[in-house]
């Protein structure tokens, strides 16, 4: 039993997908159904999973594909993480989604491509081998496709095409970078590192640096972030997907992997790569947060600051000093958090008062008091606002930065909290201070969409408020960095 | 020179020609018949291989009846193309190589 | 989970307010949420009178949030409830009007952090206090929704969050150094040699802003008077202390004297001569605040015992500030003349103490903190008084030339400063011994005396030449208006990197070109003269 | 045992039975043959799996007097995905080439081709003998043709034609092989010539075999025929031209290098062979990217994967062969060939139902056909997976098979192509998956029933489990071939 | 002087060959091509292979070129005879052929001794039924290959036939022949079939003992078909004739069942049991011969077609 827990977890998200796609469009409620049950299923396996894991059980499931290509779903802390944050989220979403969506054409082939979504992306959590990874990654990149597409319009489309045009030839590269290190060090596994001494080093400087590129591109690092803006077109549970739930977050899940996992942190500092991927997400960090000042449109904005975010994730495993892990990985659930907010209510600015560029934001804090204060928490969480759990990642990835002998990090730092301020707060300033259009039409009535943005602030704010306790994400990053990387 | 040398020969001089006629030909039954020569090349080829040594060997014999039928319904089905095709657009060759069309 | 150790009420002092301002969400509570206000303050103020000891710790929250009181914090924590206790009574005849409720709840946090900055022993709940401190009283500010206020809010975000980085980076570089998270291992890991200086540095110019120090003070003299009265009260009086007491903390002794002191003159003479060109009285306060906080800046670069006698300096300001702005409320709600002479009577009797006529709480500060300093820097701040009565003087001026219409409920309102301001004269009495290390005698001494008088006597004349031949008005903000170019400019930025490409003319020339090869490739005459080649190619590859 | 003979007469039996019976008996007699010859097929895997390779020295006389056929992995396999594409093709015809809707011509003439050619791909997967294989491929080669010509048009008849000389050039190339090879040894079974003593005239006998059956398999240069042939046929006649046909001439490829003379093989022909699949793969990649025609496309990208399966042969013959990255690249290779074939026969299918619904094949007739028929839509989508080879799909599983060796043999170019050329899929397959799900309200004619739609789907999705339980098809691939039965990487 | 023989044939076929390719008209070059066929069913006979000189007779030279004439004449009604520009000569194909000549031609030389030929071929013949060791390959050694080949005769004429339009599907096959009655034709044709048919039968029947066979023979026999449908004699049937659909599938189907029934009596596919061989391949050859002979007829007349449609 136990050790098909993984493939439960798996299945949660699949056999709704799997049946969601022939249901017709009418059957809202077996739908619905479906994908909240799933979503709570997988909720409360996962958190039997938890409570196994914490009793001191491990799982490990291994389907043979062909002789060297083994399917391995493993459970480590790490994987826990993620598949707990994804999980949560999807709940969330998939709740939003429902409600979102009301009764918009096309709903079994969105529910069917979501759950699918999230079927990969907690693959990609439990995946324990390379390979594994790298099918449950595709699988995620194609899932995701469709949503994209959703409205079927030109921008879609070419927002779709885009995604691809960054994606397939990632994943190629990323493809090579598996196969060229494991014909030298047969399958990679998780569980213990890879010997790679076998491999000169500046091969393996080149393999790390298609791997980055690879998995990179998920977490849009500048230059391979032109995907993300552009997917901001559509509908907003996918963007809640895209920049929450799902893809920037396996890419940078994936950063983690191939750094922690696939090289080690010897290696990375041995083949000297790990600064220049630093440097790398540093400058996205900045890049981002200029190219969000420049927009006008909500959800632009909300994209690149995901840009910007993401790579704070990136910066910290890539210091590699254990304040800076504990701030990356930290990072990775209070950026979920926080900006899964922001879409949500992006979403419901959209689709209750019919605005999307920030101009229509005059005035709506009073209309819509609840989503425009969840999405000042969001905000705010995102300038490194404290309470909320933004700023525990920037004070662990400042010491962080300190420790790796990096000290402009902090400069990074600053310079990004800065900008995040720059973008975030006029948005503010209008949502409160400005009054609203005298013909505007907004309410939030909806409590469905209300509710899990409501949902996910008070996470936010929690994850920053009760950041020193164990089951925070910090406590747990804290945990996942002193069990597995830095004995 | 033995015999078998002089037919092996021959033959390998026919699949040179049949060749050449299947390459350089436009007419497309031309080709039809310039495969019979590349056809029937390799036969006497195989049959003089047989006949070495003396006794004729049955076993190529065989080989190359066979072989002239597959060829015959080849060319048949061929030649029913060429006019077929010829009926269909009015010329004996292909669209591409007709340099009258 | 531990919810906590030690004693419950500090904590208490904080979530407190923090409750209250969730409750002032509430729809049913938002129109009567101004009611609510002066509840908040009113456990740190037990906690402040009754004294504690011991450190609190809840370490599940944030990263361990630890608390502790001693004398310095004490002091302070009481003079911060006091007066946010009585600005939020000042401040109930809000009640009622527009965003009160937002008010009421952006009141709560700013008093929590505000508090929380007093309370905190560990950095992360330093930080979070002070970010508390910082950004919510943005909406203190811009609560009138003037265009003058917006504005104010608009400068004061900017150097806020500006504060906000060069602190967090700070605190960072701090904790690194330390290895640890505690207040006091910071400011010791400062301030070992060898250690980093941009830290310390990045902690000066966030608390500097908070503070006022110039030339970061550029939002005080706007933001200050835009905020209604209750707000500039506790802004001039409590929240500046914030930033002062972050000084006090983190900034190891004698770093960056050099530095701090001359900076803090400049700001004690600079901005008192500066307010005497403002006309409006909150202006003409603010930069009186400037000015105080000019000289405790320079008592922190001076270090020694001066510098462990600000808090007691503080304390007498807070009030004494509050008590002002309070007056300047209260004259805003008196027509006759009667009253207005009880203000500003009562306003010139806490001037005076701020000024340090001898005998008031004020000259009891100065006399306190002049015993740790040098002669010369004594000797400025004496002459600081001189400028300090100068510009109160024009205030007072200013303030009598304010009309109001009379208002209900007149006498509690004038009972509120009033209070303040006995608090403020009378205060530093109760507290002397205990700061100064002198019994009450040495006030009464002749040198004493002389030393807290002759500055204001000598202020006199030329408040006479200013007051008769006035000084050129100008709007407040001084080094911003000379900045003024600098308001407004985008930055820009290259066009994206992308990849887009002229899709539909590449694929059409691909077509085409495809085509010919294509065309080219079909005939069989080509094609199939490469049959036989092939076979020749492979049969000379081949053994 | 029974079920090699069964898959090797039940086609025949029912092509004899479709030439002689009337109309409605003779479509009877063909489903019968399909029905029973899948189900051999299917047997014949099951036995292969479990017992090994059945051997059948056809009249009881042995090699070299007589023809011996096996079924090893390979073929069985090969079996197997045949009688898949064919079942699926047949149901397909069921309605697309009935008497009313394609005229009496095509309906007579599609069931016994369609046998016939099932009929010679089985006798070429399991034959042992260089002169059977010879009768087997011209058998397919003109029951192909035949189909090629079947809609009878002037375009029609031209591609016809011109494959007809490809095809015709190609068997005469191979048959001079065999001659040589008789000539030399006297022995035309394929375990025979793998003992014998290598001659001088080996080189060249094996470079006509090869140069002929590239042409058949329509190799880059000799690609030319192939897209307006199978462009043209009606879609089922499509589906297994494309998807089965160029199989055949591969295997026979696969066993003259591997199995026959692995001793011949040198590093610059095998490079050759590689060489020319690299330019498929980009010729036959780019060209589909500039196609209007939705079936020219599809079957650009046929030639585009026939380049990818001779990457093997650098990777996986001469000094590589005793290798251990030798196992991965040629399991690689036919793994590569089963998905394509699997999944190209989902997408002519499906785009021969749109064809049918929106009156043509070109990219604008069929802008968003995907609301239409959702499930034949996302049956050209999985396939385009697998043909792109992006995880999961057999697909895939090939590509990293082929990949992981190229890397381990340090030729790591080969693998940049096969990476290479995955992109260039995935351009190519974007175009049309973007138009059939943008979005379009165009009126469509009655669409079939969804149990002919769910036709594609079954076998895309047979193509992507290929690569979830690539496991059984593997464990079948290894039977028989004792020097790929290695773990390889 | 036997070697000048074969020296002086084998420039006769050469030439004839060359002149096939190069010579203008495509109706001269088919008469070429006949000739050619002729002159090399006498080298089969001088390399010692009389099966195959009378197979290349009787169907290399007679039944191709009557097809190939066939051909020419329709594509002159078709108005397409016209013969495209010969274009320049193909330098490069012709170095090319000659490379691949010269590689042939080294091979031979190349080419090892033989060891043993047909040693175990002839071991087997005692048991094969037929004295005939060809038949005994085509029809029991290697009877796959010749069941496979019978096969192709019929896929072949399948897509011939499919090669009509569809308007003349139910047409009779080929085009109407017109002969001038009491004509050379017509009493050719008279005369002819009774006396073809005889020597059909008996090269069926010879071949299992001597040269001859089910393809000799069969080619004999459509050859009679042919020209009696060419005099006029019997019209051609039309491809709805089941009765002829029939006899062309019965030779495949007999071979086909023989080889069954020795699967299912246990003695293995396509086996002949060796006291029934002989009686099996007899049976078997007669069936093949009937359906080969109205196959091969069936593919030089060529699909139904509704004449002069000009």
């Amino acid at each position: 039993m136990t050790g098909l827990l993984p493939i439960f977890i798996l299945l949660t998200s699949l056999v709704p997908a799997a049946i969601t796609f022939f249901l017709r469009q009418e059957s809202y409620r077996l739908r619905n159904a479906l994908n909240l049950g799933g979503a709570v299923v997988k909720g409360a396996l996962i958190v039997a999973m938890l409570v196994a894991v914490a009793g001191g059980a491990s799982f490990e499931t291994a389907i043979p594909l062909a002789p060297g290509l083994v399917l391995l779903l493993r459970i480590d802390a790490l994987a826990l993480l993620f598949v707990s944050l994804s999980a949560t989220l999807w709940l969330l979403t998939t709740i939003y989604a429902i409600s979102y969506l009301g009764e918009k054409p096309e709903q079994s082939r969105f529910f069917g491509f979501f759950s699918l979504c999230v079927f990969a992306t907690t693959g990609i959590a439990l995946s324990g081998s390379l390979i594994s990874f790298f099918i449950f990654f595709e699988l995620l990149t194609l899932s995701t496709w469709p949503l994209v597409a959703h409205k079927q319009d030109a921008a879609s489309l070419r927002a779709a095409r885009g995604y691809l045009l960054y994606a397939l030839p990632c994943s190629t590269i990323l493809l090579v970078a598996i196969v060229w290190l494991e014909s030298a060090t047969g399958p990679i596994l998780f569980t213990d590192p890879p010997d790679l001494s076998g491999v000169d080093p500046a091969s393996l400087r080149v393999i790390f640096a298609l791997f980055i590129v690879g998995v990179g591109m998920k977490a849009a690092i500048i230059p391979l972030h032109g995907w993300l803006p552009a997917a901001m077109v559509a509908p907003a549970p996918v963007s809640a997907l895209l920049h929450a739930v799902a893809v920037v977050k396996a890419g940078a899940f994936g950063v983690i992997r191939v750094i922690y996992d696939v090289f080690g942190i010897e290696r990375v500092a041995e083949l000297g790569v790990g600064t220049p991927l630093a440097a790398l997400a540093s400058f996205t960090i900045i890049w981002g947060s200029l190219r969000a000042l420049q927009q006008t449109e909500i959800k632009k904005r909300l994209a690149y600051s995901t840009v910007s975010q993401v790579s704070y994730i990136i910066l910290g495993v890539a210091l590699a000093s254990p304040f800076a892990v504990i701030g990356g990985l930290a990072h990775l659930v209070h950026q979920g958090l926080m900006k899964i907010t922001l879409f949500f209510c992006a979403g419901i600015y959209d689709e209750r008062a019919g605005v999307r560029s920030i101009e229509g934001l005059d005035g709506l804090g009073r209309r819509m008091p609840w989503t425009s204060t969840c999405f000042s928490i969001g905000a705010l969480g995102m300038i490194g606002l404290p309470p909320i759990a933004g700023f525990v990642s920037k004070i662990y990835l400042g010491i962080g930065g300190l420790q790796a002998e990096a000290p402009w990090v902090l400069a990074v730092l600053g310079a990004s909290t800065l900008l995040n301020a720059a973008y975030f707060v006029p948005l503010l300033y209008r949502l409160w201070f400005r009054e609203i259009a005298p013909d505007a039409e907004a309410d939030e009535r909806a409590p469905a969409l209300v509710g899990p943005a409501v949902a996910a602030a008070l996470a936010a704010v929690l994850a920053g408020m009760l950041a020193a306790s164990d089951i925070s994400p910090l406590g747990w990053a804290t945990l996942i960095s002193e069990r597995d990387y830095l004995e | 020179m033995t015999g078998p040398t002089l037919y092996a020969l021959t033959g390998a001089a026919l699949v040179g020609i049949g060749v050449f006629g299947l390459i350089s030909a436009r007419h497309l039954l031309r080709r039809v018949v310039a495969f019979n020569l590349i056809g029937s090349g390799l036969f006497v080829f195989l049959g003089a291989a047989g006949a070495r040594g003396g006794a004729a060997d049955p076993l190529p014999q065989a080989l190359i009846i066979t072989g002239i039928v597959v060829a015959l319904s080849a060319s048949a089905l061929a030649v029913g193309l060429v006019v077929a095709h010829a009926r269909a657009s009015g010329r004996p060759a292909l669209p591409e190589e007709d340099e009258e069309a | 989970m531990t919810p906590w150790i030690g004693p419950f009420l500090p904590l208490a002092a904080l979530i407190w307010p923090l409750l209250l301002g969730a409750l002032t969400a509430m729809p049913p509570l938002r129109p009567v949420a101004v009611r609510l206000l002066p509840l908040a303050p009113v456990p740190a103020l037990w906690l402040a009178l009754a004294g504690g000891q011991g450190v609190t710790a809840a370490p599940d929250l944030l990263l361990g949030v630890t608390l502790e009181l001693d004398d310095a914090r004490r002091l302070l924590l009481g003079m911060t409830a006091a007066l946010w206790l009585v600005a939020a009574l000042a401040a109930q005849p809000m009640t009622g009007r527009p965003h009160t409720a937002i008010f009421s709840g952006f009141w709560c946090l700013v008093l929590a952090g505000n508090l929380g900055v007093f309370l905190a022993l560990d950095v992360v709940t330093f930080y979070v206090s002070f970010a508390a401190v910082s950004l919510a009283s943005w909406f203190l500010i811009v609560h009138e929704r003037t265009e003058k206020a917006l504005h104010a809010g608009r400068v004061y975000i900017v150097i806020a969050l500006a504060g906000e980085v060069a602190l967090l980076v700070g605190l960072i570089i701090g904790a690194d150094a330390a290895q640890s998270m505690a207040v006091g291992e910071i400011r010791a890991a400062l301030g070992a040699p060898g250690s980093s200086a941009v830290g310390i540095a990045l902690l000066v110019l966030g608390f500097g802003i908070k503070a006022g120090l110039v030339p970061l003070h550029v939002w005080l003299p706007l933001a200050h008077p835009a905020a209604p009265v209750p707000g500039s009260a506790v802004l001039s009086g409590a929240i500046v202390k914030a930033g002062l007491f972050g000084l006090v903390l983190f900034v190891p002794e004698g770093a960056l004297g050099p530095v701090l002191m001359p900076l803090g003159l400049v700001g004690a003479f600079g901005a008192a001569l500066w307010g005497l060109t403002q006309a409006n009285p909150k202006a003409v306060l603010a930069y009186s605040t400037i000015s105080q906080m000019g000289l405790m800046i320079m008592l922190v670069g001076a270090g020694g015992a001066a510098r462990e006698t600000v808090p007691f300096f503080a304390l007498h300001h807070g009030l004494a500030k509050g008590a002002l702005f309070l007056l300047v409320g209260v004259m805003m709600a008196a027509s006759g003349r009667g009253r207005r002479l009880l203000c500003l009577a009562l306003a010139a009797a806490v001037s005076a103490s701020v000024a340090g006529l001898p005998l008031t709480g004020g000259a009891l500060a100065k006399a306190a903190v002049k015993q740790g300093l040098a002669d010369w820097s004594a000797l400025a701040l004496s002459l600081s008084s001189v400028a300090t009565s100068l510009i109160l003087i024009w205030f007072l001026a200013r303030l009598w030339q304010m009309q109001g219409r009379d208002e209900a409920l007149w006498g509690a309102r004038f009972a509120l400063p009033a209070a303040l301001g006995v608090l403020a004269v009378t205060g530093p009495w109760l507290l002397w011994s205990a700061w100064s290390g002198h019994g009450p005698d040495y006030l009464f001494k002749a040198d004493t005396l002389i030393d807290a008088l002759w500055p204001v006597a000598i202020a006199l004349p030329p408040a006479a030449a200013v007051l008769r031949w006035r000084l050129p008005q100008l709007p407040p903000g001084d080094l911003l208006l000379i900045l003024g170019a600098w308001r407004g400019r985008a930055v820009r930025i290259p066009a994206p990197l992308s990849l887009r490409a002229d899709a539909d003319g590449a694929l059409r020339a691909a077509r085409r070109n495809s085509a010919r090869l294509e065309g080219i490739l079909i005939r069989w005459r080509l094609t199939g003269v490469l049959i036989p080649l092939l076979v020749l190619l492979m049969f000379a590859l081949l053994p | 045992m029974s079920a090699l003979v069964a898959v090797l007469v039940l086609p025949l039996a029912g092509a004899l039975a479709t030439v002689a019976l009337p109309g409605r008996a003779a479509r009877i007699a063909a489903s019968t043959a399909i029905a029973a010859t899948l189900a051999a097929a299917l047997a014949l895997a099951a036995w292969v799996a479990a017992r090994g390779v059945p051997r059948l020295e056809i009249g009881g006389w042995a090699p070299p007097v007589g023809i011996a056929v096996e079924a090893d992995g390979l073929a069985a396999a090969m079996i197997v995905m045949t009688a898949t594409v064919m079942a699926a093709a047949g149901l397909s015809a069921r309605h697309m080439l009935a008497p009313g809707a394609a005229g009496a011509r095509a309906a007579f003439g599609f069931w016994p081709l369609m046998l016939l050619l099932w009929a010679a791909l089985n006798a070429v997967f399991v034959s042992r003998d260089l002169f059977n294989l010879y009768v087997g491929i011209e058998l397919l080669s003109l029951a192909a043709i035949g189909l090629v010509a079947i809609e009878g048009k002037a375009a029609a008849l031209a591609a016809a034609m011109r494959y007809m000389i490809f095809a015709l050039a190609g068997s005469l190339l191979y048959l001079a092989g065999v001659v040589l090879v008789y000539a030399a040894h006297g022995a035309l079974d394929a375990g025979l010539l793998t003992d014998r003593t290598p001659a001088r005239t080996d080189g060249l006998a094996l470079a006509l075999m090869t140069v002929g059956l590239m042409a058949k398999t329509a190799l880059f240069p000799f690609h030319v025929w192939l897209p307006p042939a199978h462009g043209g046929a009606p879609a089922p006649a499509s589906a297994m031209l494309s998807a089965l046909v160029p199989k055949a001439s591969f295997v026979i490829l696969l066993r003259l290098w591997f199995d026959v003379m692995p001793d011949q093989a040198t590093e610059g022909a095998l490079a050759l062979m590689a060489a020319l699949g690299t330019a498929a793969v980009i010729w036959g990649g780019l060209a589909a990217l500039v196609q209007e025609r939705l079936k020219l496309i599809v079957a650009y990208s046929t030639v585009a994967q026939i380049g990818y399966l001779f990457l093997v042969f650098p990777l996986a013959g001469g000094a590589s062969a005793e290798m251990p990255w030798a196992a991965g690249a040629w399991n690689g290779a036919v793994f590569l060939a089963l998905s394509h074939g699997l999944a190209k026969a989902a997408m002519f299918l499906a785009v021969g139902q749109w064809m049918a619904a929106r009156g043509g094949d070109r990219l604008e007739d069929l802008r968003g056909i995907a609301t239409a028929m959702p499930m034949t839509a996302f049956a050209f989508a999985l396939s385009s997976i697998t043909l792109v080879g992006l995880p999961p799909s057999g697909g895939f599983t090939a590509k990293y098979l082929i990949m992981t060796s190229a890397f381990a043999a340090g030729q790591w170019g080969w693998a940049l192509v096969m990476a290479g050329g995955g992109l260039l899929a995935a351009a190519y397959l974007y175009r049309p998956v973007a138009v059939i799900f943008a979005r379009a309200e165009v009126p469509d004619s009655p669409l079939p029933s969804r149990g002919r739609q769910v036709v594609p789907l079954i076998l895309a999705g047979a193509a992507v489990a290929l690569g979830i339980a690539s496991a059984a098809p593997f464990d079948l691939l290894s039977t028989g071939r004792p020097q790929a039965a290695g773990e390889g990487l | 002087m036997t070697l000048a023989l074969d020296a002086t044939l084998c420039g006769l076929i050469v030439a004839v060959a060359l002149a096939t390719v190069l010579g203008r008209g495509v109706f001269r070059a088919i008469v070429f091509f006949i000739v050619y066929g002729l002159l090399l069913s006498v080298a089969w006979v001088r390399l010692g292979a009389v099966d195959v000189a009378l197979a290349e007779a009787a169907i290399g030279a007679g039944l191709t070129g009557v097809l190939f004439l066939a051909a020419v004449g329709k594509l002159a009604r078709t108005g397409a005879e016209a013969e495209p520009a010969p274009g320049r000569p193909h330098l490069p194909a012709a170095l090319a052929c000659a490379g691949l000549t010269g590689a042939l031609a080294w091979a031979w030389f190349a080419l090892p001794e033989p060891e043993r030929p047909g040693s175990d071929l002839a071991a087997a013949l005692p048991r094969a039924g037929v004295e005939n060791p060809v038949t005994a390959v085509l029809l029991n050694f290697r009877a796959w290959d010749t069941l496979l080949e019978s096969i192709v005769l019929l896929a072949a004429l399948v897509g011939l036939w499919l090669l009509a339009r569809d308007e003349d599907w139910h047409d009779r096959l080929g085009l109407p022949q017109h002969v001038r009655p009491g004509g050379v034709m017509e009493s050719f044709g008279r005369l002819l079939p009774p006396v073809g048919v005889l020597v059909g039968i008996y090269l069926v029947y010879i071949g299992a003992d001597r040269p001859g066979g089910a393809f000799q023979g069969g080619t004999v026999l459509a050859a009679v078909g042919l020209v009696a449908a060419l005099a006029g004699l019997i019209r051609t049937p039309r491809v709805t004739g089941h009765l002829w659909r029939a006899a062309m599938v019965v030779g495949p189907l007999v071979f086909l069942a023989a080889g069954v029934a020795g699967a299912a009596l246990g003695a293995g596919f396509l086996t002949l049991p060796e006291p029934i061989a002989g009686g099996a391949i007899f049976a078997i050859e007669i069936a093949l011969a009937s359906s080969i002979a109205v196959t091969l007829a069936f593919l030089v007349i060529g699909p139904p077609e509704r004449g002069h449609r000009r």
